[in-house]
């Protein structure tokens, strides 16, 4: 059954991936690649990935579809054909995919427990985790904690990306409240909107703090709570969403939960450990590790949230 | 079942990868283009987290009666790629409006013609 | 050896003066300094450059197309041969020996093929663009473009002299004279050498401009340097090594008169020269002295040098570079004579309206006096030839 | 206690300094910060160099995990060289950056730009220190994402499409190096280096090793701009602003050497990448017409930042040759012009920003007698262009004698004359530059140009002269360059 729609996703996927290829209309283009990220989420559900699909439904069937409108908007919406002919291309993506093809022949075989992944580092995260960071999700723990570091790394591409879309934006504060007059009408959209709008902050606070037990964490609470706030500009209009959280303040949230994050880790050698060693914040490791992964998830969300509004309010406010 | 699956998600992922990449090198539109750098990239993401898959697993959340789990580890790479992939194409994007500001047109054989007349 | 040889320059720095590019100039003869001190192939390479940057804005100062022209020749031939040729040949030997120093005997003998070593031979003799063998000589008469005299002067004596030096202390310091016989290339280069001579000597006949044919000449006359250096003889060796004297000294003297006439009658071309004896005595009597040391008439100090050379070619049984060096002796009284007897007998041309013309315009004071001193030196080389001959022979006796 | 978190502190200060420059709302202040914090990380680079030059190579375990579980900090000799050299280009080029960002940036930009500055200072760093695959993975792209944005600031829109077009390619470079990552990874099962270089060699002859081998080679190949992967540089280095071009061509593109030698030698091993994948073979082939072509293109621009651009093709067209002979003095010879040619470029490209203040152009039939407006900016220009030629007495032609030493004591002879001809190459290129400057009649409006501030002068000079340095005593960074190449190859230095 699993297989069954491992093969039926991935054929589905494969079907958008040609229809993105051949449609002119970008809008279509942009609702195409949605569904291609949500039809990747489901999958990595298969595949026993719920961290990854959250995030992915998230970030890539979410935000970035949602920036891609918007820049379809600004853009003409219709793509011209090229002007050269694509063998050159082909011809690049042939051999490129035959040279990969020819690498699978050699590979572990798909689901194999006896491949090298799961043999070294794997077990070992997930024999130790309970023991040593008391965490029962061990993505979250590995993310954290094991591969702390990444994750801090991965923060400060999201405050780029964050800072760059500043640079290259920038920021206009509304002082009329622009709406488009189709919205206006949607009164169905604009109760909706007003009712899950809390219900959506409550479950990136949910997702924010279940992160250690369940899927989720700080990048999807992010995500989720910015989501939230873009829904309610695209029911009630940008000005009133800045006027709930202006653009200086935003700019502070960015930044801030990069210091949240950068601070723990040099609380750790502040306190005699090493960087971003959790285990010397608390008397006992184990609550250390509780202490720290908490404190640097809240950066996340705070940095992510923060800067995927950023990069909101930067592409909508040069709709004029 | 599985034998005939042995490679068989590796080469739609591969399939899947080079649709992407082909649009990225082969459409002279921009928007198209940075939408085919996420295909790509988001492509790169099943390789990964297929080969994080163990038969008879489940996700890596630890508890009681369970002692297969699928790697973590992929897991944790993706989700910092996935927001890799994101800053990428937010920033890409930007770059795009920008440059539809600038020159009118957001179709790279035009602004060809465009900065050859410069 | 080498004080002798850089007693020759301070000459050419004497009149230096005279330019406002008088910082160039101190760096250019530094560089010459360096060059004649370096005790390795290394800094001697170092100087060489530094010699090469510091000229080119000598060249290039009048700033019109013809000069920048002439610059690129300049920089591009002596630049390009030294970093594609010379600097190979450089890092070679390193690589090859581990070291660059200057060694009785040469310090290749013993590690190298006679196979490389001819490669080698090869890269250095060419690589030394400023010792003008052909192919790479035609930045020579370019850089005689250069309008300021004095510069023309460095080109044509400093410079040069440089390269000659450098593939002298090649030929005895790091090949060793007597490794250098068994290197199959020297043969070759040899007969390049000759044939630059002659060529060069044709060439010079053949010019009209008055400083272009020095500059053809000088071109002949290096060779018969890098000549001695290859015959492996050290008579031969002595020769050359006093050659860069005699001939250094008659070819200041030379551009000096060249100058001189510049100066005072605006005049550049051998054909205008008629009857320029009568009006500028001293100049042309010193230019007489400068041509007879190139052809190598006693009493001028050129003699003494084509004589060693000579005898060199004949200990080292080169029959032919013996007829070479008579060959071109013949070439250079050919394009030098004709000047002297133009100069002196033949009735100026033209306008005999414009008496004043005629009547005794020499040079200024300071011209003639520098004039008169190189001219002498060449005489008195002539007769004294002992401090520079002595120091050429302890050069060959350290290298045994 | 600190001196032992030194290698996280150096890529954590200048990372925790980014925000904090972001919350700085006066320029001024942002920039007094960005200053502060360059000069404190060449503090610490020299510091630790300092250690590894005494105490070997150092490893640092963040977070206090074990490898491979955690992710490893290891700094040996050649990464120390390679901090040195980012640090001190950030460091020089931040006094200067204040001008020239004042001028060729809007006003409202100059503060996020100190803000993507010390993101890209940390990615570079990040991506030295680390010696984890997928963590280099990550710090690659905190310093592309950052120096897609430094370019896309530029005077011109086509500065624009030129971050694009660096967009396009380096992301499409990241993602290949990410496939070879993770197919390594399924090989393996880890990725910390040095514990892959250990496992690797009982898959190592397994076809998806090679597949992960060629794939990490031409990810990181377009991102050091390896002919022909090139195509995005010479448009990013014109049209970024100047200080951006001196930054990125000193640091960025190095760093993408540098992550090639890692690959190849502490990764994949001098035996597999050389022997059985022949990688030298090629890299001698695209090196050897990346220095030919390249420096033939260059010699036609009239745009000199253009022209430097594609003179950085061609200098990292030698940097690979020396590593693609795969011996320590090739390999060293090639580190040693890593070095030599950040502070060639560096220097060049701030002489344009001088250039470019004043003239407010930097092609060269504008240029005609600038020397006797601009004499010491110009004088800069000369010193380093004779340095990217290969005078002696300047560090170019120290690089120059290892790489032909190199190439000649291998017997590739060829090569050595290959490496003097296109310094000739230069020469004509570095002179076209020199003639109008120095030697045409200046045009009309020439007399109104004035000499660069000294803020920028002396950033400049600063450079010139660790080129003049270097040039006469080359002792030490020659030594460091080869305990470097040791290091890499896994030889003691004999």
């Amino acid at each position: 059954m699993e297989h069954l729609i491992d093969i039926v996703l991935l054929g589905l996927l494969m079907i958008t991936g040609f229809a993105i290829v051949r449609m002119k209309s970008l809008l279509a283009v942009a609702m195409l690649t949605s569904i291609y990220s949500l039809l990747s989420a489901s999958l990595f559900v298969v595949l026993d990935a719920v961290d990854v699909a959250l995030t992915e439904a998230a970030i890539g069937a979410g935000i970035s579809t949602i920036l891609m409108l918007a820049t379809v908007a600004l853009t003409r919406d219709e793509e011209k054909a090229p002007r050269h002919t694509p063998l050159l291309p082909l011809a690049v993506v042939t051999v490129t995919g035959a040279a990969l093809i020819y690498g699978t022949l050699d590979m572990p075989h798909y689901g194999d427990p006896a491949a090298p992944v799961h043999q070294h580092a794997a077990s070992a995260y997930l024999h130790d985790t309970p023991g040593e960071i008391g965490v029962p999700n061990v993505v979250t723990s590995v993310l954290a904690s094991y591969r702390g570091y990444d994750t801090l790394g991965e923060v400060t591409v999201i405050f780029t990306a964050g800072a760059g879309v500043l640079a290259l934006l920038g920021y206009r504060t509304r002082r009329r409240n622009i709406q488009g007059p189709g919205i206006r009408k949607l009164v169905v959209l604009r109760v909706i909107a007003k009712l899950f709008f809390p219900l959506i902050l409550l479950f990136a606070l949910y997702v924010l703090f279940h992160g250690d037990y369940g899927p989720g964490g700080g990048f999807q609470a992010g995500v989720i709570f910015a989501t939230g706030f873009i829904l309610y500009a695209l029911a009630f209009g940008l000005g009133n969403a800045q006027r709930v959280i202006h653009h200086p303040l935003l700019r502070i949230m960015a930044a801030v939960g990069v210091l949240i994050y950068a601070a723990v880790g040099i609380e750790g050698i502040l306190l005699g450990g090493k960087f971003l060693e959790y285990g010397v914040l608390a008397d006992d490791p184990v609550t250390g590790q509780h202490l720290g992964i908490m404190l640097i998830e809240l950066g996340v969300g705070i940095t992510v949230a923060a800067v995927m509004l950023i990069i909101y309010y930067g592409f909508v406010s040069r709709q004029d | 079942m599985t034998e005939l699956l042995g490679h068989y998600n590796y080469w739609i992922v591969i399939i899947l990868m080079m649709t992407g990449f082909y649009i990225v090198i082969a459409r002279p539109n921009l928007v198209k283009k940075v939408i085919g750098l996420f295909i790509f990239q988001t492509s790169v993401f099943i390789l990964f987290i297929s080969m994080a898959k163990i038969e008879g697993g489940t996700a890596p959340i630890i508890e009681e009666g369970l002692s297969v789990y699928s790697n973590p580890l992929p897991h944790v790479l993706i989700l910092t790629a996935i927001v890799v992939s994101l800053a990428t194409t937010a920033l890409g994007l930007a770059l795009v409006v920008r440059i539809q500001e600038a020159y009118g047109t957001s179709n790279e054989d035009d602004i060809h013609v465009q900065d050859e007349e410069d | 050896m080498t004080s002798v040889y850089s007693i020759g320059y301070m000459r050419s720095h004497h009149e230096s003066r005279q330019t406002s590019y008088y910082s160039y100039f101190a760096v250019a003869l530094g560089s010459v300094m360096g060059i004649a001190f370096a005790g390795n192939l290394f800094t001697l390479f170092i100087f060489y450059e530094l010699l090469t940057l510091s000229t080119y804005p000598l060249v290039t100062h009048a700033g019109d197309d013809a000069a920048r022209e002439a610059g690129r020749m300049y920089l591009g031939y002596l630049l390009g041969t030294s970093v594609m040729l010379l600097l190979l040949a450089l890092i070679w030997t390193w690589s090859l020996t581990g070291t660059l120093d200057f060694r009785s005997g040469g310090i290749l003998e013993g590690t190298v093929t006679p196979g490389i070593a001819s490669i080698l031979l090869i890269l250095f003799v060419f690589g030394i663009g400023k010792a003008a063998v052909m192919p790479f000589h035609l930045w020579l008469p370019a850089a005689m473009v250069a309008p300021t005299p004095v510069s023309a002067l460095l080109h044509a004596v400093a410079v040069v002299k440089a390269g000659v030096f450098t593939i002298l202390k090649v030929a005895i310091y790091i090949f060793g004279i007597d490794f250098l016989a068994e290197v199959p290339a020297t043969q070759w280069l040899m007969y390049v050498a000759a044939a630059t001579i002659l060529l060069a000597a044709i060439v010079a006949l053949r010019q009209d401009n008055l400083k272009l044919r020095l500059a053809w000449s000088t071109i002949s006359q290096l060779s018969y340097i890098v000549l001695c250096a290859l015959l492996v003889t050290p008579l031969g060796i002595v020769g050359g090594s006093l050659h860069i004297v005699m001939h250094a000294f008659a070819k200041i003297t030379l551009f000096f008169c060249a100058g001189a006439i510049l100066i005072t009658t605006h005049k550049t071309r051998v054909s205008e020269l008629n009857g320029i004896g009568r009006r500028m005595p001293w100049t042309m009597a010193a230019f007489t002295v400068g041509a007879l040391s190139m052809i190598g008439v006693p009493p001028a100090a050129g003699f003494i040098s084509k004589w060693y050379i000579l005898l060199g070619s004949i200990e080292a049984g080169q029959m032919i570079a013996v007829g070479v060096i008579i060959t071109s002796t013949l070439l250079n009284a050919a394009y030098f004579l004709p000047i002297v007897y133009a100069a002196f007998f033949r009735a100026p041309e033209g306008n005999t309206g414009n008496v004043n013309s005629d009547a005794h315009a020499e040079a200024p004071l300071t011209v003639i006096l520098a004039i008169a001193v190189t001219a002498t030196g060449t005489l008195a080389l002539f007769f004294v030839p002992d401090i520079p001959l002595e120091l050429a022979q302890q050069l060959t006796g350290e290298s045994k | 206690m600190l001196l032992s978190n030194l290698p996280a502190l150096q890529v954590v200060i200048p990372l925790v300094s980014a925000p904090v420059c972001l919350l700085l709302r006066n320029p001024r202040h942002a920039w007094a910060c960005a200053l502060i914090i360059s000069w404190l990380v060449l503090a610490m680079a020299l510091l630790l160099l300092q250690q590894v030059y005494t105490l070997g190579t150092i490893s640092y375990a963040i977070g206090a995990w074990a490898t491979p579980w955690g992710i490893e900090y290891r700094i040996d000799m050649a990464g120390a060289l390679m901090i040195l050299i980012i640090a001190t280009v950030g460091a020089v080029t931040m006094p200067y950056a204040w001008r020239n960002i004042q001028h060729e940036l809007h006003r409202k930009h100059t503060g996020v730009y100190y803000t993507c500055y010390l993101l890209c200072l940390t990615g570079l760093l990040g991506i030295v220190v680390t010696g984890d695959a997928f963590n280099l993975f990550v710090f690659l792209e905190i310093s592309s994402l950052s120096s897609y944005v430094l370019i896309s600031l530029g005077p011109s829109r086509r500065a624009l499409t030129a971050a694009y077009q660096y967009l396009v390619m380096g992301t499409i470079g990241a993602t290949f190096i990410l496939i070879g990552i993770g197919l390594l990874y399924m090989m393996t099962g880890t990725l910390n280096m040095q514990d892959i270089s250990q496992r690797l060699p009982e898959v190592a002859d397994t076809r998806t090793i090679r597949v992960a081998f060629a794939f990490v080679t031409v990810g990181v190949s377009i991102k050091l701009a390896l002919f022909p992967l090139h195509i995005w540089l010479p448009n990013a280095y014109t049209y970024a602003p100047s200080v951006v071009s001196a930054f990125m061509a000193a640091t960025a593109t190095k760093v993408g050497v540098y992550v090639l030698l890692r690959f190849f030698f502490t990764l994949f091993g001098l035996q597999f990448s050389f022997n059985a994948m022949h990688v030298g073979e090629i890299l001698m082939l695209l090196a050897v017409a990346a220095i030919l072509i390249a420096s033939l293109v260059a010699i036609f621009q009239d745009n000199v930042k253009r022209m430097l651009a594609y003179s950085s093709v061609a200098q990292i067209g030698y940097i690979i040759l020396g590593i693609s002979l795969a011996t320590t003095a090739g390999v060293s010879a090639g580190m040693l012009h890593l070095f030599n040619h950040a502070m060639i470029k560096g220097a060049l490209f701030m002489a344009m920003g001088c250039i470019f203040l004043r003239l407010g152009s930097v092609e060269i039939h504008n240029m005609h007698g600038l020397a006797r407006q601009m004499p010491w900016t110009m004088a800069a220009f000369v010193a380093g262009g004779l340095s990217l030629i290969g005078v002696p007495l300047t560090a170019g032609f120290i690089s120059k004698w290892y790489l032909v030493n190199a190439a000649l004591t291998d017997g590739y002879w060829p090569l050595a004359v290959l490496i003097l001809v296109s310094s000739l190459l230069a020469l004509i290129y570095i002179w076209r530059v020199v003639e109008a400057a120095y030697f045409h009649l200046p045009g009309a409006d020439m007399h109104k140009v004035r000499e660069a501030p000294a803020s920028m002068l002396i950033p400049t000079w600063l450079l010139i002269g660790v080129n003049l340095y270097v040039g006469l005593d080359a002792g030490l960074i020659t030594n460091i360059a080869q305990q470097g190449a040791a290091s890499l190859l896994g030889q003691a230095l004999q």
